[in-house]
């Protein structure tokens, strides 16, 4: 069972979160975005095997999104920051978002 | 009990307890376990092993053992796989060794043992290939039959069983010197503590010593520390609980039998186990340790044990192994087992250790006492079938084999030693790496990945002072780390204790044969009968990694995962390769340490409380109506009223007919509602929807589709424009949740400048579907102050008024095509509502209708139901229902996908009407259609969505998506054959009231 | 405005089952009808916070997993960053949220009547926490949850707001209506292995 | 290859079994092979396999960065049948289900394939909706399927409880007699021997680092054991899809999660087939050694790291105990989690990618056990021939582009 910090209400276990998958995939411009690269806005994901930029929702509690920094090997949280702000360094974090 | 000693031990012999074990019966002491009793009884034979049915016997004293495996009880009570180191005994117990026919004594399968030289590790996958068929019908069912342990219950589980979660800042696993001391440092602190444990007395290794702490008995020095921690208000030990699983962030699991030790049946109430769930601060494990046996030939006939099993029985059980006893080790600490079982008065033939120099103090002290010692000697082959009898010893030579003269020595059991194995189990579960200590031979806990250390034994520190100090220790760090005390420990009592002493690491003692050669069997895992010839087979074979060897010869996959067996193997695994045990790798452990019953991990979360049963506010009245309750999601819905001898066709055939000719009213409250506020609330809504909310007026409804951002349809719904920057939408019973999820998501992450605020008042209200001509009427009748006629309540609109006396919100919608209103009212009201409306219109033949009638009724008008005629591929313009994709708006979810390739695919499968040749035939859901008959394969061209008898037109009708459906109308297709090849012709999806003549009423 | 009609409450089914519910060291009994108004606020927006304050005799708590209780008994349970759940008597109903309406008119916010969304059960005694526990993956641990503590968490497989009110200790669990009676047989079966022999 | 039988076996028994070969050997690598199949997994073994059984392609390396098999090859439920939904899935896992049934022979490893059947539960109309329409659709592909009442479900399974009185009652269920189980270990220990007998080099301990792309080719592979040169490389390493896709500069439509199994202690023979509950998210069977194998749901977060949550493990319980009664007193033994690669459509992709020679194989979720050999059946001839097989070109990367999705979840079928 992992822990996670809700910004609001504290730690929580994630039995209370929404997992939102990876963080920073902003809807493009319909207008002016190709079918590659509406089906990268939909399907493509960096997956990667380290540390991970990810959205979490507090579904059981305040229901609010956020976003997290969490290494995907330990499982551990190394910092949650919020929705719209850019992603953060954090130790160890060399994937750079990939 | 002749093998029990007049006095010493802890049982209780005021309190004899009468069991039958394997069909003969005994007497035990309260106090004892189902092994304790056994011995003091000298039986030693148990059951019979995996593959050759050996006999087995009692190898250990606790949750390591392999091979005394019992099928406890009876009947729907009965369980297998018990080890009977660890039952303990109750008055009345039944038990009988697992893997024997008809008993272990007399077991009928011994013959397989015979046939050993053909059993080779992995033999299996090298046969029973021809002939091919006979696989299925004849080998198969054999293995299957000679596979397995113990028995299934064959009736449902009369007991309950339930979880706890628990919070804590120190939890310490494990109830030994080290524990204890890590518990009371903590406790001191005033940290709060948690201290499991999985016996049913505090003490661990202690009580089968004879050691001393502050003076006293070790085993009295516990209890007493045992009085001092139930004594702190913030400390909570939890004797019989098995600390199994270690999982991320600190979180635990751990295992309590509350009422097995009392017999079958539990107290009104009280759950037979309990998971617990554990958030620990910081973790002490103080698991101590496993000693691991010698592997030598025949190593595993009945009474041969670990040295320390026999210790504990001695001193704890106060049962002697035998009349005569042989300890084979090769280390000092195990001569204490010899020496204890002198004192009791046994009598011990030799002692044979494998070292030249044994160090052991306690080596001359046994020889004063007449026991002969053979150092640098093995022994070299075991004798008897049911029970050891007696034993080959001989001088170790240079090159590892056998040299001298052999002596034969007789006994009835044999003690071995071959070190202690530390118990890193749950560390290893943490996912902390460990360590090779080539010294000891032992894996000791290496960095910590969580917030845990390792103590005692658990470390590799077997001394007990050093236990005592290092608990301690612990304890008062991981107190200070939650801010409890400033880190120093308390100090720790005095104890009279040798020191562990010298040991020398010893894997292999060479037979009178060479290894694998002959009848002699060096075990290496008791259980699954792994010897060290198949190790060296599977490393002939190229099986290089430990984790081959694991599942090529099974070693270590047994109930007992390997306690015993696992160092040992991996050492001899080690020599065959010519390498190093680190280089050869380790195992990493998983949960659980011991095997846990699935009723524990259900909790009370089965039966009727497995998943929440959502009702609604008129629930009750459609129970008491004798309504089929339909599973939609967590809800039940009417699904239709029977009435006396009505069958479900009758019923919805009435249902139906009543609202078409009468009124009948729904149950709608299921439906999502959510409330939306703000100045762009209508911005939101243009987005989500496919089509406009901005021409939308006050005071009227729209309905509306919505797709995901790859252009499928995913719900649906009405929303009603309230004020001027105020909805009220309603979405799917399924999808209330997910909706309200969809909307919020968008707002938080995408869209945070929009100003709207979404509020689910799905259950403020309960919401009557009041549908057919008369339904005017009868809502007339029951709103008197409220105008119904069409000018001034026209079709898609929304009145706020009385309606049974109550604040309601009434919509003009219709999702039958007739009449209709659907009625809300706050929830608590909803009951007096329904039965207002059923009472104002008992005079024009109101009726209520369940989700099956609903489902028809919208059919026959052609209304789709998501997920029924979406299914996740579906866009609105498959559905036909182009007329509510907005061609102006620039821009909303799922838009932009109907632009790609598949999506503007001219054959892709639409919404079409179905009818069959024969009007009778009604078309299963979910029946495939076809251009031609034939035999299969045969293409497909679509798939029947929904299908009913319509009683409005008497005749089945049918919605279905076909590959270039509307192109198709006329056209006559099949059904697939399962239907007989049914030909059906292609229509409008619309089979009554096209024009929308009826909405009015 | 109607004439109040006796409304009836989803657990009215349970009332017998809950009635006669004896244990030792925890009583469970359903809670009183409530004015439930659910109320969203941007909390940067202080005159909001004030004008809202004002009329509820008491400032709207922003420390998460809390609650207040104003002057004239009103409790104002934190719910999220912008969210409030402000429950008084029954009667107060229509005139509190008109009044607050009124105060906030021309602000950005969202004023929802949602008392007739929920059940209350109130469990209390020694062994409530206990109970809870079997159920609730929080520490409610007196060190870490007191009287006033109020947050919105799972208890067994429903979402609830479990709301201490005093160190007995008691608790309010709101939880919706059509979870209500799982809920409530859920905590008869886990306060079964209380009750006297 | 020394065939194995109850013939070499007794043989072998009078040389006390000294005299077996190796299964396979343990060679270095060379500098350069034709092809290079990263990932000794099932289906990397099996691409191998067939692509010097079947190709004549025998200058192949299959690189390992563990030991072989030790993925979710070894990690899985080894449930096997090809009862899917949309004609592409089917033809491919019954492509891929017709191969199994010769395999043993073929192999001459005993995989001990048990086609025990496959029973799918209906719990809701929804559930019956779904199955009419996937046992329809099975048998006009020519898969065999029925569909069961509720008797007939508990004639097949008694122990089953099939009365009303569960929380979400039985109202029947599909059923595939073909489906079934085998033993996972031998199928990679199966192809291994059988490829290593064609003169494949499987090297195991031996980690890809990077993947060498030369003007848009590929030409290499950087390990742990140093460079190795390819004309072609095929990448088959399920979890960890993502992470060699970047090696070589492109994202895939894949998230890896962990999926957690467990197995009970041994018992007596109990249970007679493969059960399986989309609605109360449960599969079970019961293996050869008699315990029973169960496979818990995904846990949601992406994961590398090869462990579950507990509580995943106790929601499958509840539902385990609610349909199975008798289970209630039966012990967990043992418990393990895989690293899955799930596609959004819960299909897999399997063909070219962005670079000219780099091939993929990956993203089947929690299914791919059952397609091993039809897996690596279509992905040699895609490498030996440069082009999709028929049956895998639905399959390939582009789908997610053009929107041709082979959606699985839109069946609703449980995907294991």
């Amino acid at each position: 069972m992992l822990w996670i910090d809700c910004p609001w209400c504290g730690a929580r276990p994630e039995t209370e979160f929404r997992y939102g998958g990876e963080a920073h995939i902003a809807r493009p411009d319909p207008a002016t975005t190709d079918d590659a690269g509406w089906a990268d806005y939909l399907f493509m994901r960096s997956n990667p095997k380290g540390v991970h930029a990810e959205r979490w929702m507090h579904r059981e509690g305040c229901r609010r999104w956020f976003n997290a920094l969490r290494d995907t090997v330990s499982n551990d949280v190394l910092t949650i920051y919020p929705m719209g702000t850019a992603r953060p360094d954090a130790p160890g974090d060399e994937a750079g978002g990939g | 009990m002749r093998f029990r000693l007049k006095e010493g031990g802890r049982i209780d012999r005021a309190q004899r307890l009468r069991f039958t074990f394997n069909g003969r019966r005994y007497e035990g002491f309260a106090g004892d376990t189902l092994a304790s009793a056994l011995i003091a009884n000298g039986t030693h034979l148990t059951s019979r092993s995996f593959k050759y049915h050996r006999p087995r016997g009692i190898l250990t004293a606790g949750a390591e053992e392999p091979s005394a495996l019992v099928q406890l009880g009876e009947g729907a009570r009965t369980e297998p796989n018990l080890r009977a180191t660890q039952v303990e005994l109750y008055d009345g117990l039944t038990a009988a060794g697992v893997n024997a026919w008809p008993s272990a004594n007399c077991d009928f399968a011994a013959w397989t043992g015979r046939l050993a030289p053909l059993f080779p590790a992995g033999f299996y996958y090298k046969t029973f290939l021809w002939p091919a068929s006979f696989w299925k019908f004849v080998y198969e069912p054999t293995i299957r039959r000679m596979a397995g342990l113990g028995r299934a219950p064959e009736a449902p589980d009369p007991d309950s069983y339930d979880k706890r979660h628990v919070h804590c800042d120190v939890l310490v696993v494990g109830g030994g010197p080290a524990g204890i001391a890590a518990a009371l440092a903590a406790g001191e602190a005033g940290a709060r503590v948690l201290l499991v444990d999985e016996e049913a007395t505090l003490g661990g290794a202690l009580l089968g010593q004879r050691h001393k702490v502050d003076g006293v008995d070790g085993a009295a020095w516990a209890q007493a520390a045992a009085g001092r921690l139930a004594a702190m208000e913030e400390v909570r030990v939890l004797s019989r609980t098995t600390l199994f699983g270690y999982y991320d962030h600190n979180s635990l699991s751990a295992f309590e039998r509350r009422t097995d030790h009392l017999g079958p049946g539990t107290p009104a109430g009280m759950s037979r186990q309990r998971l617990w769930n554990i958030k620990a601060g910081r973790v002490v494990l103080a698991t101590g340790a496993h000693e691991r046996p010698l592997v030598f030939a025949d190593n595993d006939r009945p009474g041969i044990m670990l040295a320390s099993a026999a210790q504990r029985y001695l001193n704890h059980y106060a049962a002697l192994p035998g009349e005569r006893a042989v300890l084979f080790t090769n280390n000092d600490a195990a001569y204490e087992a010899a020496h204890d079982i002198v004192e009791a008065g046994g009598t011990v033939g030799a002692v044979v250790d494998c070292r030249h120099e044994p160090a052991a103090p306690l080596a001359p002290k046994l020889e004063e006492a007449g026991v002969a010692l053979h150092t640098g000697s093995v022994i070299a082959a075991t004798h008897g079938t049911k029970r050891v009898r007696s034993v080959t010893v001989a001088k170790l030579g240079e090159g590892g084999g056998l040299s001298g003269e052999q002596y034969r020595i007789f006994c009835d059991s044999v003690l071995v030693s071959g070190g202690w194995n530390p118990a890193v189990h749950l560390f290893s579960q943490s996912a902390g790496k460990l360590a090779f200590e080539e010294a000891r031979g032992i894996f000791l806990p290496g960095k910590a990945t969580q917030a845990l250390e390792a103590v005692g034994a658990a470390n590799g520190s077997f001394g007990l002072a050093s236990c005592l100090a290092e608990g301690a220790a612990a304890g008062a760090r991981a107190a200070e780390a939650a801010g409890f005390g400033d880190g120093t420990p308390p100090p720790t009592p005095p104890v009279e204790a040798p020191e562990p002493g010298a040991i020398t690491p010893f894997w292999l003692a060479p037979g009178q044969k060479p290894l694998g050669h002959g009848k002699a069997k060096h075990m290496v895992d008791h259980q699954d009968d792994v010897t060290a010839a198949d190790i060296r087979l599977a490393a002939r074979e190229g099986f290089r990694s430990v984790e081959h060897v694991k599942r090529y010869t099974t070693v270590g996959m047994g109930t007992d995962q390997g306690k015993t067996a696992n160092v040992n193997g991996l050492a001899i695994l080690a020599d065959a390769l010519g390498k190093t045990v680190p280089e050869v790798g380790f195992t990493t452990y998983r949960p659980p340490y011991t095997p846990v019953t699935f009723g524990a991990l259900a909790g009370r979360d089965t039966g009727p409380l497995m998943d929440p049963v959502r009702r609604t506010a008129m629930h009750e009245w459609h129970e008491a109506e004798g309504a089929v309750f339909e599973p939609v999601g967590q809800w039940l819905r009417p699904w239709w009223y029977p009435r006396p001898g009505e069958d479900k066709h009758a019923a919805v055939a009435r249902e139906c007919r009543a609202v078409r000719e009468a009124a009948g009213i729904l149950d709608a409250s299921t439906l999502g509602k959510i409330d939306i506020k703000g100045p762009d609330a209508t911005t939101l809504l243009d987005m989500v929807y496919t089509n406009a909310f901005s021409t939308l007026k006050v005071g009227r409804v729209r309905y509306g589709l919505m797709c995901g951002d790859d252009g499928m349809v995913f719900d649906d719904g009405t929303t009603a424009r309230l004020g001027e920057n105020h909805y009220l939408m309603t979405t799917t019973t399924g999808n209330a949740a997910h909706v309200l999820e969809w909307l919020e998501e968008w707002l938080q992450t995408e869209w945070p400048e929009l100003r709207v605020y979404c509020t689910s008042v799905t259950e403020q209200w309960a919401t009557v579907a009041l549908a057919g001509p008369r339904a005017r009427d009868v809502l007339a009748a029951v709103a008197p102050e409220m105008a119904l006629d069409t000018d001034s309540f026209p079709f898609m609109s929304v009145k706020e008024g009385i309606v049974a006396g109550v604040d309601a919100r009434v919509f003009r919608i219709s999702f039958t095509g007739e009449l209709s209103f659907e009625i809300n009212v706050p929830w608590q009201h909803g009951r007096r509502l329904w039965e207002a409306l059923m009472e104002a219109g008992a005079a024009h033949g109101i009726t209520p209708y369940g989700t099956e009638a609903m489902h028809v009724l919208r059919a026959e008008r052609g209304f789709i139901i998501v997920g029924q005629e979406t299914d996740g591929t579906t866009t609105p313009h498959d559905l036909g229902m182009d007329w509510i994709v907005s061609k102006k708006k620039s821009d909303f979810l799922g838009k932009r996908a109907w632009s790609r390739e598949d999506s503007r695919r001219e054959d892709r499968k639409q919404l079409v009407g179905i009818l069959t040749d024969d009007p009778k035939k009604v078309l299963p859901e979910g029946t495939q259609l076809v251009e031609t008959r034939g035999q299969p394969p045969i293409p497909m061209i679509g798939h029947v969505t929904s299908s009913y008898e319509s009683p409005t037109l008497g005749r089945s009708i049918a919605l279905a998506l076909v590959r270039s459906g509307r192109a198709r109308k006329g056209e006559t297709i099949y059904a697939a054959p399962e239907s007989g090849f049914l030909p059906c012709k292609v229509t409008e999806p619309v089979f009554y009231d096209p024009e929308g003549a009826k909405r009015d009423g | 405005m109607a004439e109040a009609a006796a409304p009836r409450s989803p657990l009215a089914g349970l009332g017998k089952a809950l009635a006669e519910m004896r244990a030792d060291g925890v009583t469970i009994a359903e809670g009183p009808a409530r004015t439930r108004l659910n109320l969203r606020l941007d909390q940067k927006d202080v005159e909001a916070l004030t004008a809202a304050g004002a009329v509820l005799g008491g400032s709207l708590p922003r420390t998460p997993n809390t609650a207040a209780t104003t002057v004239n008994g009103t409790a104002l349970l934190w719910l999220g960053p912008d969210e409030w759940l402000v429950t008084g008597s029954a009667e107060a109903g229509a005139q509190l949220e008109d009044t607050l309406r009124a105060r906030l008119d021309g602000r950005h916010h969202a004023l929802t009547d949602v008392s007739a969304m929920y059940a209350t059960i109130a469990l209390s005694g020694p062994l409530a926490r206990e109970v809870l526990m079997k159920g609730c993956r929080l520490d409610l641990h007196p060190r870490a949850f007191a009287p006033g503590a109020c947050v919105q968490t799972s208890l067994a497989k429903a979402n609830v707001i479990l709301h201490q009110t005093d160190d007995a200790p008691s608790y309010e669990i709101t939880v919706r209506n059509s979870f209500s009676v799982y809920l409530a047989t859920w905590l008869l079966d886990a306060m079964a292995e209380h009750r006297p022999a | 290859m020394k065939k194995f039988s109850i013939f070499s076996l007794a043989r072998n028994a009078l040389s006390h079994h000294e005299r077996w070969p190796e299964q396979w050997r343990s060679p270095a690598p060379k500098p350069a092979y034709d092809v290079i199949i990263i990932g000794a997994g099932g289906h990397g073994l099996a691409t191998a396999y067939y692509l010097a059984a079947l190709h004549g392609i025998t200058n192949v390396a299959v690189l390992e960065k563990g030991w072989l098999g030790g993925g979710n090859t070894g990690r899985n439920t080894t449930v096997i049948r090809s009862n899917y939904l949309w004609d592409e899935s089917a033809a491919l896992y019954e492509h891929s289900l017709k191969l199994w049934e010769g395999l043993a022979q073929e192999l001459n490893y005993n995989l001990m394939f048990s086609q025990r059947g496959v029973l799918n539960l209906i719990h809701n109309v929804h559930d019956l909706q779904e199955a009419t329409r996937r046992v329809n659709a099975n048998r006009l592909n020519a898969v065999d399927a029925e569909l069961l009442s509720t008797e007939e479900v508990k004639a097949f399974c008694p122990i089953l409880n099939t009365t009303a009185k569960t929380r979400y009652p039985i109202m029947g269920g599909t059923l595939q007699r073909r489906g079934g189980n085998a033993r996972h270990d031998a199928v990679a220990w199966g192809y291994a021997r059988a490829a290593d007998a064609r003169g494949v080099d499987i090297i195991q301990n031996c980690e890809v680092t990077g993947i060498d792309v030369e003007a848009g080719r590929v030409t290499g592979v950087q390990t742990t054991q140093g460079a190795i040169a390819a004309k072609k490389v095929g990448i088959v390493v399920a979890g960890h899809s993502s992470v060699l896709a970047a090696m070589a500069g492109f994202r895939l439509p894949i998230e890896s999660h962990p999926l957690q199994a467990l197995v009970s202690e041994p018992l007596k023979p109990v249970l007679n087939c493969v059960i399986m509950s989309n609605g109360v998210h449960v599969y079970v069977s019961q293996s050869d050694k008699g315990e029973l194998v169960i496979g818990a749901g995904l846990d949601p977060p992406n994961s590398y790291s090869q462990r579950g949550g507990l509580h995943t493990i106790e929601d499958q319980m509840g539902a385990i105990v609610e349909l199975i009664p008798i289970f209630s007193r039966v012990r967990m033994m043992r418990s393990w989690a895989g690293i899955v690669d799930v596609c959004p459509d819960a299909s897999p992709v399997i063909g070219k990618t962005p670079v000219e020679g780099l091939y993929i194989n990956g993203g089947w979720g929690t299914g791919g056990f059952k397609a091993t050999p039809g897996s690596g059946w279509v992905l040699a001839h895609t490498m030996a021939t440069d082009e999709p097989h028929p049956l895998n070109a639905p399959f390939a990367l582009d789908r997610f582009t053009s929107g041709a999705l082979i959606d699985e979840h839109a069946a609703a079928a449980v995907a294991h």
